[in-house]
């Protein structure tokens, strides 16, 4: 004979503002089995888990409903408190009054009839409960970070400075992500490679990391604390452990004349190549997609030049499996494309340019060696004009958020610019400044003031070409639209930051959500920034929106941290909702027949075959066996299950059916 | 009471039909459907089946329902309570069109709702019921009632039996019992008067196909016997036979329950599924078909002529037709006898 | 079916199987299974138009699996029984071997499942004319006729379960009707009893049913129940393409493709 | 029919319409009182026969609802349970059951306005259709009367 006590919560005025808590009660209470029933003004609070506790202790109750805010929300709290006092959590049920009832309807009869109902339907379901516990699994103490970028690193530096090992793949030849790239950086002006650099090169010799370089993930399963990667390591056509280095080959490759990547397309790489001078690992790889060899079957000449012998043209990508325990997600964002902007004749005029190009011009590692010259003749520019907002905040292109970032950077492009090129002029377009941040407004007051960079705030029309000049049409919207027309001589777009191509793949692949723009979901916006919805899984950086170097920084830490905590312990505790096949006395053993339809259904792979022999060892029948760290309990097996053999504990089918009936009947 | 031997005209029965309706009486009668001939609840004369052999389904379902409530109950807080069928509520019936073997079947099923315990659900629904028999003027290859004490005109069962005098003859009306004489009398001057030919040169000819005794005996020792096996491999286990069955009258009591209110009913089953028998703890006294099979025949054949002194058998043949795999039961019975022991 | 009673006295003579499943002359000129376990009784084999039960449900029934090395006459609908049973891990060459019968009434024996599979899927399932017709019917009726329609077609049914006893896919030990705790359908044989069992029934055999009519042929009332089956083998083309029991167990209900089409959900 | 409020019941997985659901009522937004939350962890779990216990008890209308395509929690837990409804609904609407009382859809956990929208119109919807009487006539449990076979 179950006792159910019921606990209705008034969360202050929230629930009992629309919702009559006391009829609650009362109604609960003269259910078949209720053997306690009460509201009080805030169940969540010592008080209120106390009033729980005690009722348990003194009235021996057998199962608990809480009926107050969401279980997403207090459901822990309570079960926690029901252990406290000696009743397995598991018994506990909550009833969501608020989010679901209170806060969504009127005060009125119908609003406390549907709270009735609710409590009804959960005090008929514990009913059926039946204490579970906790399942423990082992932690595989290992990280994958993915991305070598600033995110990357600092996500990597700092769980392996736990003591814990890393695994760190990158897709390019090089870690360092668009952080390498970049001049100088806000709001300090210190630059970009000399902060980077070392950081990269402590990755590289660190005990605890393991890099890979040129590298993507394959595919994943298993669960937190035991996942199963698959890596695949593209080919370099290199043997890395002979190969020293010396550069020999990238200087002698005949074909010279490849856009580089790192560049932005303003300067030319070779076939095989190194990215950039501090590239780490900085050894070479082969392009095969521009390498003579590879494109028309001979060559050969960095084979004949290495002096180690280390070219390997028939080198296959390699596919290697490793066992982690979390995963870091830091595969960074990148920038619109040229196709985007017509208006602004980008890709049609050499000297209108986006931000990050604008940064390889101002790096002393740059294809100008860090002198402002344009594209098309490397005249040094007169009149410069950056434009904000280039696809950001602009719904027609389908970004209605901003990029964050760009106002900022654009400070800096025109400081850099004033600071390079004296006497030139600058003008910035912009929509609105957006400095928030430490030192920052003082920044883009010090670009304006100190370094005369004009700010118009107003947007672009159209820019086009007129004898060597670009004409940038706009209008100046303090001056109240005054159409403003500037011949510039170079255009910088602060183009928008957009999810990576693929990212919407890599998610399928690693089984957690994202946004409508490709960019990775937080579990909660506010309280699980680093989080994803998958367990064991975290977002560091521009992946989950536009980010900057500070921010990318302190998610990776805090990434670090989540996976550090989760290898502090030797195994981890997880919720009992787990499917479980029937067993029955011989000669029955369970109803299950073993068609073994759940096996094909069940997206983890935790269904297995249990063979079933009697006393002379002979296989009677082979049954359907649930292996409990795999299933994650969605149920899918149990839905189709004909014999109604596998059932899920927590939403068992009596429950769910108990559920439907209380819901539709007088009790 | 004597029988009183009346004609009735062969266009007088639709008018005595609807004299019934006019009085307000409930029928049931054999309808065609998808080839096959049920009872139900007639509106009107037309479409009610003639032309049939035997009907596909037995007509106890009237005084023994597939699914009957027995009772009521509702939880609360106090405790439980308890509301019986309120048997002034069951409607008198008249039975319209059953065949001899039916009839017969009526007093074998009343001796096991009888035999211990008296039901008063089932007796009641009896008692209501009013059963106009026809006797058979066709037989096929499946009938034997005459090798189980019955015959194509027999009276058992019935209140009054009708003969058809020939095809599309007028029809020799038997008026058995008080029940029918009541009946009779609303409609009385369509039941006439006047000389009638004796009824057994228009019956159905159904040979003997077996000596009754005979097989009771051999079963008392057949019960272990390899011709069980033999004979019900190819049973697949399903109902059929005993749901067209006169004279099965198995149960099982089940609860439907919507939320504190339910009902507790009572559904026809079968000897024939694999869960009949089956024990909570997993244990099935009767694990196999042929275990299965050979209670259905000591049931009928052995069982209740010993205890309740009736055949458990009319001989309809209807569970030889219905069975989906040509279990046919006088087959079987012929080779019990011939086989030796 | 010379050949196939010879071959049936070699395999058994040979023993290499222990008992063939087959047919036999019934009464009321109907045929019936046989079980035969000795070469002398292999004469009793016959094959003609009237041999329609699907044989294929005795291959999973205890008593006839326990005598060992089981061989079965096949017709088509038998073999692709047999393949569906063989995905759900009922059957496999160990314990059953196939005596096929070609739509052109040939015998033709298999080494193996692989080689019966091969041979059934050179035939597209193909729902016969009366029924598809009826299946139009059905579909150009109103809704609320429809519902009259399957009232008034199930009321009869007194669940004798004919229908799953004949049913080659209807193997498990304990149906979903003989779960009482909860009740998923109602136990009596009433409308709403009937139309949920025959509709439970359906949708355990979607992507399963091969469309042999051993249900319907089962029913002591011929009630159309095969209708509901069909209705759901036509959507299963409809939807998922054309569909074949395959011994790679890529079962309809229990796969799916991320771009299923449907125009309902929102 | 101005006074006939339909019961409603709504089967929604844990991770995305009940979220979302959690979320309307963050962000208050109002809708109708007639439905019924009951809470599963995925699409996947939800068993067709509830939908039917549900009419058998007297729902008028039934809401489906779970984590849109690529979005679910478990995968592919409502890839399976969108090829099952494809499948049931057809059946359902060839027995004649009204399917037009069985709203399915794909609610976010981003989407508390969209969950909002779902109930009133399904609210709406099975106002205009009235009472289920066709099922409610078959559930009536006939045992009940005392009647003959």
């Amino acid at each position: 004979m179950s006792k159910i006590g019921v606990f209705v919560c008034h969360c202050g005025e929230n629930i009992s503002a629309t919702v009559d808590c006391a009829k609650v009660a009362e109604t609960a209470a003269s259910y078949d089995g209720v053997a306690f029933s009460v509201d009080y003004k805030y169940m969540c609070s010592d008080p209120g888990q106390n009033l729980i506790k005690s009722a348990i202790k003194e009235k021996g109750l057998t199962g608990v409903v809480v009926a107050s805010c969401s279980p997403r929300m207090h459901e822990p709290t309570f079960r926690k408190a029901c252990a406290e006092a000696g009743l397995n959590p598991f018994m506990c049920e909550m009833a969501n009054l608020r989010e679901h009832c209170s806060w969504v309807h009127e005060k009125g009869e119908a609003t406390t009839e549907k709270a009735i109902d609710l409590v009804r339907i959960l005090v008929e379901k514990v009913k059926y409960n039946h204490s579970l516990n906790e399942i423990k699994v082992p932690v595989t103490k290992t990280a994958l970070v993915i991305g070598g970028g600033i995110a990357g690193i600092q996500a990597s530096l700092d769980i392996a400075n736990t003591g814990h090992k890393v695994i760190l793949i990158e897709k390019d030849p090089s870690i360092g992500g668009h952080m390498s790239q970049l001049s100088e950086t806000f709001p300090t002006l210190d630059c970009s490679q000399c902060i980077l650099t070392p950081r990269m090169v402590e990755v590289a010799q660190h005990p605890n990391i393991t890099l890979y370089t040129y590298a993507e993930l394959e595919s994943l399963e298993g669960f937190i604390g035991n996942f199963k990667a698959k890596i695949r390591r593209k080919s370099k056509s290199l043997d890395e452990k002979l190969c020293t280095g010396c550069g020999l080959c990238t200087t002698k490759c005949p074909v010279k004349k490849i856009p580089s990547e790192f560049n932005e397309g303003l300067g030319k790489r070779t076939a095989i190549y190194v990215p950039f001078p501090q590239a780490v690992p900085n050894k070479p790889v082969i392009d095969r997609k521009n390498c003579t060899y590879y494109i028309k079957g001979k060559c050969k000449v960095c084979e004949i030049v290495c002096p180690t012998g280390a070219i390997r043209f028939d080198q296959e990508d390699q596919i290697m499996e490793v066992e982690i325990g979390a995963i870091v997600i830091a595969t960074g964002f990148t920038v619109k494309q040229p196709d985007f902007f017509p208006e602004y004749g980008y890709g049609k005029y050499a000297d209108v340019i986006t931000g990050l190009q604008f940064e390889r011009l101002a790096s002393a590692s740059g294809p100008t060696l860090g002198e402002i010259r344009r594209p098309s003749d490397g005249k040094v520019p007169e009149k410069i004009v950056f434009l904000a907002c280039a696809g950001s905040r602009d719904p027609a292109k389908g970004i209605p958020y901003c990029s964050k970032i760009c106002c900022m950077y654009i400070a800096k492009h025109a400081m850099l610019y004033q600071h390079k090129v004296h006497g030139g002029k600058s003008y910035v377009f912009y929509m609105d400044i957006r400095a928030g941040g430490k030192q920052y407004e003082e920044f883009v007051r010090r670009a304006i003031e100190d370094d005369g960079v004009n700010y118009v705030r107003g947007r672009v029309s159209r820019i086009y070409e007129k004898n060597g000049k670009l004409l940038v049409n706009g209008v100046d919207t303090l001056l109240n639209a005054m159409p403003v027309e500037i011949e510039a001589d170079m255009v910088v777009l602060a183009t928008a930051g957009v999810a990576n191509e693929g990212a919407e793949e890599l998610a399928q692949k690693l089984h957690i959500s994202y946004d409508p723009y490709k960019f990775f979901a937080e579990a909660h916006p506010k309280l699980k920034p680093v989080e994803t919805n998958t367990a064991g899984i975290f977002l560091a950086g521009a992946c989950q929106a536009p980010r900057d170097i500070p921010e990318s920084v302190a998610m990776a830490s805090g990434a670090a941290v989540k996976v550090a905590s989760l290898f502090s312990k030797d195994e981890l505790t997880r919720e009992p909702i787990i499917a479980v096949v029937n067993r029955q006395a011989p000669p029955v053993y369970s109803s299950c027949v073993g068609c073994f339809l759940c096996l094909s259904a069940c997206p983890y792979q935790a269904i297995e075959k249990e063979e079933i022999k009697n006393r002379n060892g002979e296989v009677i029948k082979s049954i359907a066996k649930v292996n409990p760290g795999l299933c994650q309990g969605c149920g899918t097996c149990v839905a189709f299950c004909r014999t109604k053999s596998i059932d899920i504990q927590g939403y068992t089918n009596e429950q769910m059916y108990t559920e439907v009936m209380a819901l539709l009947n007088e009790y | 009471m004597n029988i009183d031997k009346r004609l009735v005209r062969k266009d007088s029965l639709e008018k005595l039909f609807d004299i019934l309706k006019q009085n307000s009486k409930t029928i049931y009668a054999p309808f065609l459907k998808n080839g096959k001939t049920t009872f139900r609840n007639a509106e009107n004369f037309a479409g009610i089946s003639t032309g049939h052999i035997q009907t596909s389904e037995s007509s106890k379902d009237i005084a023994f329902p597939r699914a009957e409530k027995i009772l009521d109950y509702s939880k609360s807080k106090e405790g439980m309570t308890v509301k019986g069928i309120d048997l002034k509520d069951i409607p008198e019936v008249i039975l319209w069109g059953v065949r001899p073997c039916d009839a017969i079947g009526i007093g074998e099923l009343s001796s096991i709702f009888n035999w211990d315990y008296k039901d008063d659900i089932y007796n009641n629904r009896l008692s209501k019921v009013t059963v106009f028999g026809f006797s058979c003027t066709k037989s096929d290859e499946f009938c034997f009632c005459t090798s189980v004490g019955g015959n194509p005109g027999n009276t058992a069962g019935s209140d009054i039996l009708f003969t058809q005098l020939g095809e599309n003859g007028d029809y020799l009306a038997e008026i058995l019992t008080e029940k029918g004489l009541a009946v009779a009398s609303v409609a009385s001057d369509l039941f006439e008067k006047s000389e009638t030919p004796e009824k057994e040169k228009f019956l159905a000819q159904v040979p003997v196909r077996f000596i009754h005794e005979e097989i009771r005996a051999k079963l008392d020792k057949f019960f272990e016997s390899e011709e069980w096996i033999a004979q019900s491999l190819r049973c697949l286990g399903c109902g059929a036979c005993a749901y067209v069955c006169p004279t099965c009258a198995c149960f099982d009591i089940q609860d439907e329950a919507h939320g504190k209110k339910g009902t507790r009913i009572r559904c026809w089953d079968s000897c024939g599924f694999s869960h009949f028998t089956l024990h909570t703890s997993g244990h099935n006294p009767r694990e196999v078909q042929s275990a299965r099979w050979r209670q259905r025949i000591m049931h009928k054949f052995s069982y209740m002529p010993e205890r309740l002194s009736v055949y458990g058998c009319t001989g309809c043949g209807r569970c030889s037709r219905a069975c989906p795999v040509d279990m046919n039961i006088l087959e079987h019975l012929i080779s019990i006898q011939e086989v030796t022991v | 079916m010379v050949d196939l009673i010879k071959r049936a006295k070699e395999l058994l003579e040979s023993s290499a199987v222990k008992v063939i499943i087959g047919y036999e002359e019934g009464t009321g000129n109907k045929t019936r299974a046989i079980f035969v376990e000795k070469a002398e009784y292999a004469d009793k084999l016959i094959f003609d138009s009237r041999c329609v039960q699907n044989l294929a449900a005795y291959v999973t029934k205890k008593e006839v699996k326990e005598k060992g090395k089981m061989a079965i006459v096949a017709t088509l609908p038998v073999m692709r029984s047999i393949i569906q049973l063989a995905s759900e891990f009922q059957v496999s060459d160990n314990n059953l071997l196939v005596l096929g019968i070609t739509p052109e009434s040939k015998f033709i024996e298999f080494g193996n499942l692989v080689e019966v599979e091969t041979f059934v899927h050179q035939y597209q399932i193909e729902i016969d004319e009366r029924n598809k017709e009826m299946l139009s019917k059905l579909e150009k009726m109103t809704k609320a006729e429809r519902w009259k329609f399957w009232i008034d077609e199930l009321t009869p049914c007194f669940k004798c379960y004919a229908c799953r006893a004949a049913c080659p896919m209807c193997y498990c030990h304990r149906c979903t009707v003989d779960v009482n705790q909860p009740q998923w359908i109602p136990a009596s044989s009433n409308e709403l009893g009937n139309l949920e069992w025959h509709i439970m029934r359906a949708v355990h055999l979607t992507g399963r049913c091969i469309d042999c009519d051993a249900c319907y042929n089962a029913c002591p009332l011929s009630i159309p129940i095969n209708l509901l089956t069909k209705k759901m083998l036509a959507d299963a083309k409809d939807h998922f393409g054309s569909y074949q029991p395959s011994l790679k167990g890529d079962h309809l209900m229990s796969t799916y493709k991320p771009d299923d089409k449907e125009n309902f959900i929102q | 029919m101005a006074e006939f409020e339909p019961k409603i019941v709504a089967f929604v997985c844990n991770w995305c319409t009940y979220a979302g659901a959690d979320l309307t009522g963050t962000s208050r937004i109002k809708y109708a009182t007639n439905v019924r939350i009951v809470r599963f962890p995925c699409t996947g779990r939800i068993d067709y026969m509830l939908l039917l216990k549900a009419f058998d008890e007297g729902a008028d209308g039934i809401i489906v609802s779970g984590c849109h395509p690529n979005d679910c929690h478990y995968t592919s837990g409502n890839f399976h349970a969108r090829r099952r409804w494809i499948m049931f609904r057809s059946l359902c609407d060839f027995t004649g059951i009204d399917t037009e009382r069985i709203k399915f859809s794909w609610v976010s956990a981003a989407e508390g306005a969209k969950w909002a929208d779902i109930v009133n119109a399904t609210v709406t919807s099975i106002r205009d259709l009235g009472p289920y009487t066709d099922y409610k006539k078959v559930a009536k449990h006939p045992e009940k009367e005392v009647n003959h076979g």
